[in-house]
């Protein structure tokens, strides 16, 4: 008989907290699945943020960090300084990365921090109950844009990924998303290429995810597929952003 | 008979190099045997205002390392004097630039000398070398410590900007013979 | 066994008896009750009392904790109290339990139609940001016939009109894509409760009713004051409360635990 | 060596050779020293973009297991504080040197024991306390250096070195340990460093259940007290006999004290000196046994008073207790504290001691 399922070895075998329609549990296994697949396991340093995604910490079968909001990539950086040897990843929403983090993402990134950053780019604050994200579209209802975002007032989604691109030393950089099952596989390849750079010391690392927030955004999770597709994608389109140069062949760091 | 613990006071404007004059002396001290703190006054007049530095030479432990009432002051410009000349202690002594401290208030309880400070560092061969030469009145006139010692302290300075060294020497040179013969003593 | 039944709104029970040995006093006709409101109009107490009201009765109950707004007072924490009455209580376990996360389960969708099952009761987050999590349970919800409770503290800011509360009404549809279906009235002021401001509630509640043309399916009033002759002559069902989510500083209530 | 440079060689030699840290005076000499030392010896010096970024990245370099130490004065102090926190909550030894000037606010640049209060009442928001050492000299801030390594590794638990302007800026001569680098940090048993071989572990300062904090923030209660019985230290200068006036006094304004009470003896007067070394934990057992036999107590302070109150809890109002501190950046002289020593002493009652 074929086997056409099996948990991850890097994925600890228990449900997941996340509601229905999040892709979280997805993303965690993306990740889990391409650990696996590199050998890197007992290698690996990951850091998770505050958030709902907090409780990656309890699903990962590596040694992991509890970071402060918005502080995972200087956690990152003073271990993966002192331990270069180790493979370093943060694991952040949009809340803990593109607000309150947002100095912390851009020095990492800037100083050419061999790590891996995974960002989850679900456009509203899902742990603390809906409110406006960095990253909510224009008009996007939440519980702090009752009316929804006014570009006037609010401002337009930030586009971390484009916004790091524009700096120098940054290696990869690429947006993904979770809506369709071939996006899923294609950003298993991405997670894989980041890691791949991190290998081959190559400077920073960074993917985004756009993810769903059913129970926030007050849909089903099959509605909350279609919204991220409708409504997210023209603002954040997909693609690799950055990749290293050609003759680029890092290893500044084993 | 030296005192317990000496306390000097080196001031003048930032840039004229009394932080360096007392680091020398400190040096100087400790090799020597002393025990000695160096306290800057450090701040945002790090270049151009008013700098001073207070080192402390002891026998055996210094106490404060923080200096009010100086027994020694070496002031490089009028504001220096003006600001600290009332504070050195009774029977204490003042050295002044007189190139820059053009109508010095005596103290009658204190013993002043003075020399001018630039003109004796142009002889000596270089008009920044003008602090060294503050340091060698001070040292010419009171023996606190040794001429080998400074122009040890002096080369490890200096190491490596050797160039600067003969200069420096030089400049110490000159001061120390004018403190030694009291020249320019104008004790009430 | 009488039963009264809320949808005619009228019939008046028959409560003689001491708080703790009530007698059944509303059977629903559908197999899910979800309760919303606003802030702090005492969703999860009502649930809590419902759900144990309607375990004396022998019906099998559980109560699914969808309050993902507010850490505070929300029905796990009468869960011990709850499972000693034979009420399954649907919260997360162990540390998630305390996780400011907005944890829905899974088995949340399965208790909707799960034939062990006589009674499943939502106890919902406040106003229309609690209420959205209903719409995230559209897909099941729309085929499902359901009493939806719509709580009325008289007493709280934002209810204490009837427009203000229709407002709240409508707002909760909205977000929730769900329709209010029976109302309660639930005004109280704590320990501080009397007489007048169970009659006010009946009065706002019966008004914000009549307005949409919704019975009113039950009145809480609190377990000691419910025998007085003035709650007796109440011309609505009355469903005794027994506070249990005390504040901390209050002594145990007795059967609490 | 001037005091910041002589800590930056001190934390070298007990083994420190990953610095994270960003730029403030009084302190910058430490961040300079170690940004050249530091690659020439393998280790690493990276400068943060913030003090929040910094304290969050020695909790990065600690949960791998390394010997890591940041150095900041007031101001980056408080912007530490996030940081040290989860440091507290995840029990991570680093060592962080406080090098104080004059607060509130942007204050000065000046000197100052301004940030007492901040230090020995937990640094931040949670439920904990850290151990933190007062040096009154370069030679006891390095000698404080190497110690805080020991006790943050002992401990596992954040070490703050309270010095002040004087200390950072002052030159003294000092001998330091052995040139060779401290052995590694020990955490065999709880640091991250892949996980090969053994299972999985998290550095992490979470716990939602409520029973499992209220446990944890009492393990750590408890492990503060072991400290206190085992760490505490303090200078009793002049003590032995009955005093009419003791003196205490911390950190640099201590030295100064010491001055003045060598002025009052020669004098004749029955002055002595208490020093607490462990300002946290503070030494309230010995200051009061001192404090049981002397007449009078006046506390000086670079700041308004803030040991004052540990002071008084020793005393638990057993003498009368006199205050006299400068701040702002205002140094008190020995001859200006020699005659708060008298004006004390001319307040006991006539007799001497009864």
């Amino acid at each position: 008989m074929n086997k056409v399922f099996s948990y991850a070895d890097a994925l600890i075998r228990k449900p997941f907290h996340y509601c229905p329609g999040c892709t979280h549990g997805t993303i965690h296994r993306l990740i889990a699945e391409v650990i696996d697949e590199l050998g890197i396991r007992e290698r690996v340093v990951g850091i998770s943020p505050v958030g709902c995604a907090v409780f990656i910490l309890d699903y990962l079968r590596c040694d992991m960090f509890q970071a402060s909001h918005g502080r995972a990539p200087a956690v990152a950086t003073g271990a993966k300084r002192c331990r270069p040897d180790l493979v370093v990843f943060t694991y952040q929403g949009d809340g803990d990365l593109a607000a309150i983090g947002t100095s912390e993402i851009v020095h990492a990134a800037n100083r050419g921090e061999r790590i891996t950053v995974f960002f989850v780019n679900n456009a509203v604050y899902g742990m603390t109950g809906g409110q406006m994200a960095p990253t909510s579209v224009p008009g996007q209802r939440t519980t702090t844009t009752p009316h929804g975002r006014n570009t006037e007032t609010d401002g337009y989604p930030v586009n971390m990924s484009e916004m790091l691109a524009a700096l120098h030393t940054p290696a990869y950089i690429a947006r993904v998303s979770m809506h369709a099952p071939k996006e899923i596989i294609a950003a298993r390849h991405v997670v894989k290429k980041a890691f791949e750079h991190q290998l081959a010391g190559r400077c920073f690392s960074f993917v985004e995810f756009l993810s769903t927030c059913p129970t926030n955004w007050g849909m089903t999770p099959v509605e909350s597929l279609r919204w991220l597709e409708k409504e997210m994608l023209p603002y954040f389109p997909l693609g690799e952003i950055k990749v290293p140069p050609a003759d680029d062949t890092g290893g500044r760091m084993p | 008979m030296m005192k317990p613990t000496t306390e000097i006071l080196l001031a003048g404007f930032g840039g004229h190099g009394m932080l360096l004059s007392g680091r020398l002396l400190a040096q100087a001290a400790m090799e020597m045997g002393s025990q000695v703190s160096w306290l800057p006054a450090y701040g945002p007049e790090m270049r151009g205002g008013t700098a001073n530095v207070a080192v402390c030479i002891a026998r055996d432990q210094v106490g404060s390392p923080y200096v009010e009432c100086p027994h020694i002051l070496v002031a490089m410009n009028a504001p220096s004097f003006d600001k600290f000349a009332p504070k050195v202690k009774p029977d204490g002594l003042i050295v002044y630039n007189e190139g820059l401290v053009p109508n010095p208030k005596q103290r009658a309880d204190c013993t002043a000398l003075c020399v001018n400070a630039q003109e004796v560092a142009i002889a000596a061969g270089n008009i920044r070398a003008a602090n060294l030469v503050m340091l060698g009145v001070l040292v010419g006139a009171t023996e606190l410590v040794s001429d080998d010692a400074v122009i040890a302290a002096i080369e490890s300075e200096f190491a490596a900007k050797a160039r600067f060294i003969p200069v420096n020497v030089a400049a110490y040179r000159a001061g120390v013979a004018h403190g030694k013969d009291g020249r320019c003593a104008q004790s009430a | 066994m009488e039963i009264a039944r809320a949808s005619n709104g009228t019939k008046r029970m028959n409560l003689p008896l001491p708080s703790t040995a009530q007698p059944p006093f509303w059977r629903p006709v559908h197999s899910l009750i979800i309760v919303v409101g606003n802030y702090g109009s005492g969703k999860t107490e009502v649930a809590v009392n419902l759900a144990l009201q309607l375990a004396g009765q022998g019906l099998r109950v559980r109560l699914a904790d969808l309050d993902v707004v507010n850490l505070y007072f929300r029905s796990r924490e009468a869960q011990a109290c709850l499972e000693a009455h034979q009420v399954e209580v649907v919260v997360p376990q162990g540390p998630m339990r305390y996780a400011d996360a907005p944890v829905i389960l899974p088995q949340v969708r399965g208790m909707i139609a799960d034939p062990q099952v006589d009674c499943a009761i939502f106890d919902v987050g406040g106003n229309d940001v609690g209420a959205t999590v209903l719409s995230s349970l559209h897909d099941v919800l729309a085929g499902t016939p359901a009493h939806v409770l719509q709580v009325i503290n008289a007493r709280r800011p934002f209810t204490s009109t009837v427009d203000e509360c229709l407002q709240m009404m409508d707002s909760i549809e909205k977000s929730g894509r769900v329709r209010v279906t029976e109302l309660v009235s639930n005004t109280h002021l704590l320990d501080d409760t009397d007489v007048s401001h169970v009659a006010e509630g009946v009065r706002l509640t019966a008004a914000v009713a009549q307005a949409r043309a919704l019975p009113l399916a039950f009145v809480t009033v609190p377990a000691a004051l419910s025998t007085c002759a003035d709650v007796l002559a109440l011309p609505h069902p009355v469903m005794p409360l027994t506070r249990r989510l005390p504040t901390p500083w209050a002594p145990a209530t007795p059967g609490g635990q | 060596m001037k005091g910041n440079e002589a800590i930056a060689e001190a934390a070298i030699r007990a083994g420190c050779l990953h610095f994270f840290g960003y730029p403030i005076t009084p302190q910058s000499e430490i961040p300079e020293y170690l940004s050249r030392r530091l690659p020439e010896l393998g280790g690493c010096y990276v400068q943060s973009e913030s003090e929040v970024a910094t304290s969050h990245m020695i909790y990065g370099a600690a949960g791998v297991g390394t010997k890591v130490m940041t150095s900041s004065s007031s101001p980056g102090i408080s912007l530490m504080a996030e940081g040290i926190s989860y440091l507290a909550g995840a029990e991570l030894p680093v060592v962080i040197v406080n090098i104080m000037r004059a607060g509130p606010g942007l204050g000065g640049i000046l000197p100052a024991q301004s940030d007492y209060a901040q230090t020995t009442r937990g640094m931040a928001h949670g439920d904990f306390r850290l151990i933190a050492l007062a040096p009154a000299s370069v030679q006891e801030a390095v000698d404080l250096t190497i110690l805080a390594f020991d006790l943050a590794e002992k401990y596992r638990t954040p070490v703050i070195l309270a010095g002040d302007g004087v200390i950072g800026q002052m030159m003294e001569p000092v001998v330091l340990p052995e040139a060779t680098v401290g052995p590694p940090l020990k955490a065999d048993d709880w640091a991250l460093t892949g996980c090969v071989g053994r299972k999985p572990r998290k550095v992490s300062s979470m716990f939602l259940d409520p029973d499992e904090l209220n446990a944890h923030n009492f393990k750590l209660k408890a492990r503060f007290a072991e400290i206190a019985r085992n760490e505490t230290r303090f200078e009793a200068y002049a003590c032995d006999e009955p005093l009419d006036l003791l003196v205490t006094s911390f950190g640099i304004s201590a030295r100064i004290c010491r001055s003045a009470v060598d002025a009052a003896r020669s004098e004749g007067l029955k002055v002595g000196l208490f020093r607490p070394i462990t300002i946290s934990p503070f030494p309230m057992d010995a200051l009061r046994e001192i404090i049981g036999r002397s007449q009078r107590v006046l506390d000086v302070e670079m700041n308004t008073g803030q040991m004052l109150h540990d002071v008084e809890m020793a005393a638990q109002g057993r003498c009368p207790i006199d205050f006299f501190g400068r701040c702002g950046g205002l140094i008190p002289s020995a001859e200006g504290i020699l005659e708060q020593i008298r004006a004390s002493l001319a307040q006991l009652p006539k007799g001497g001691v009864p």
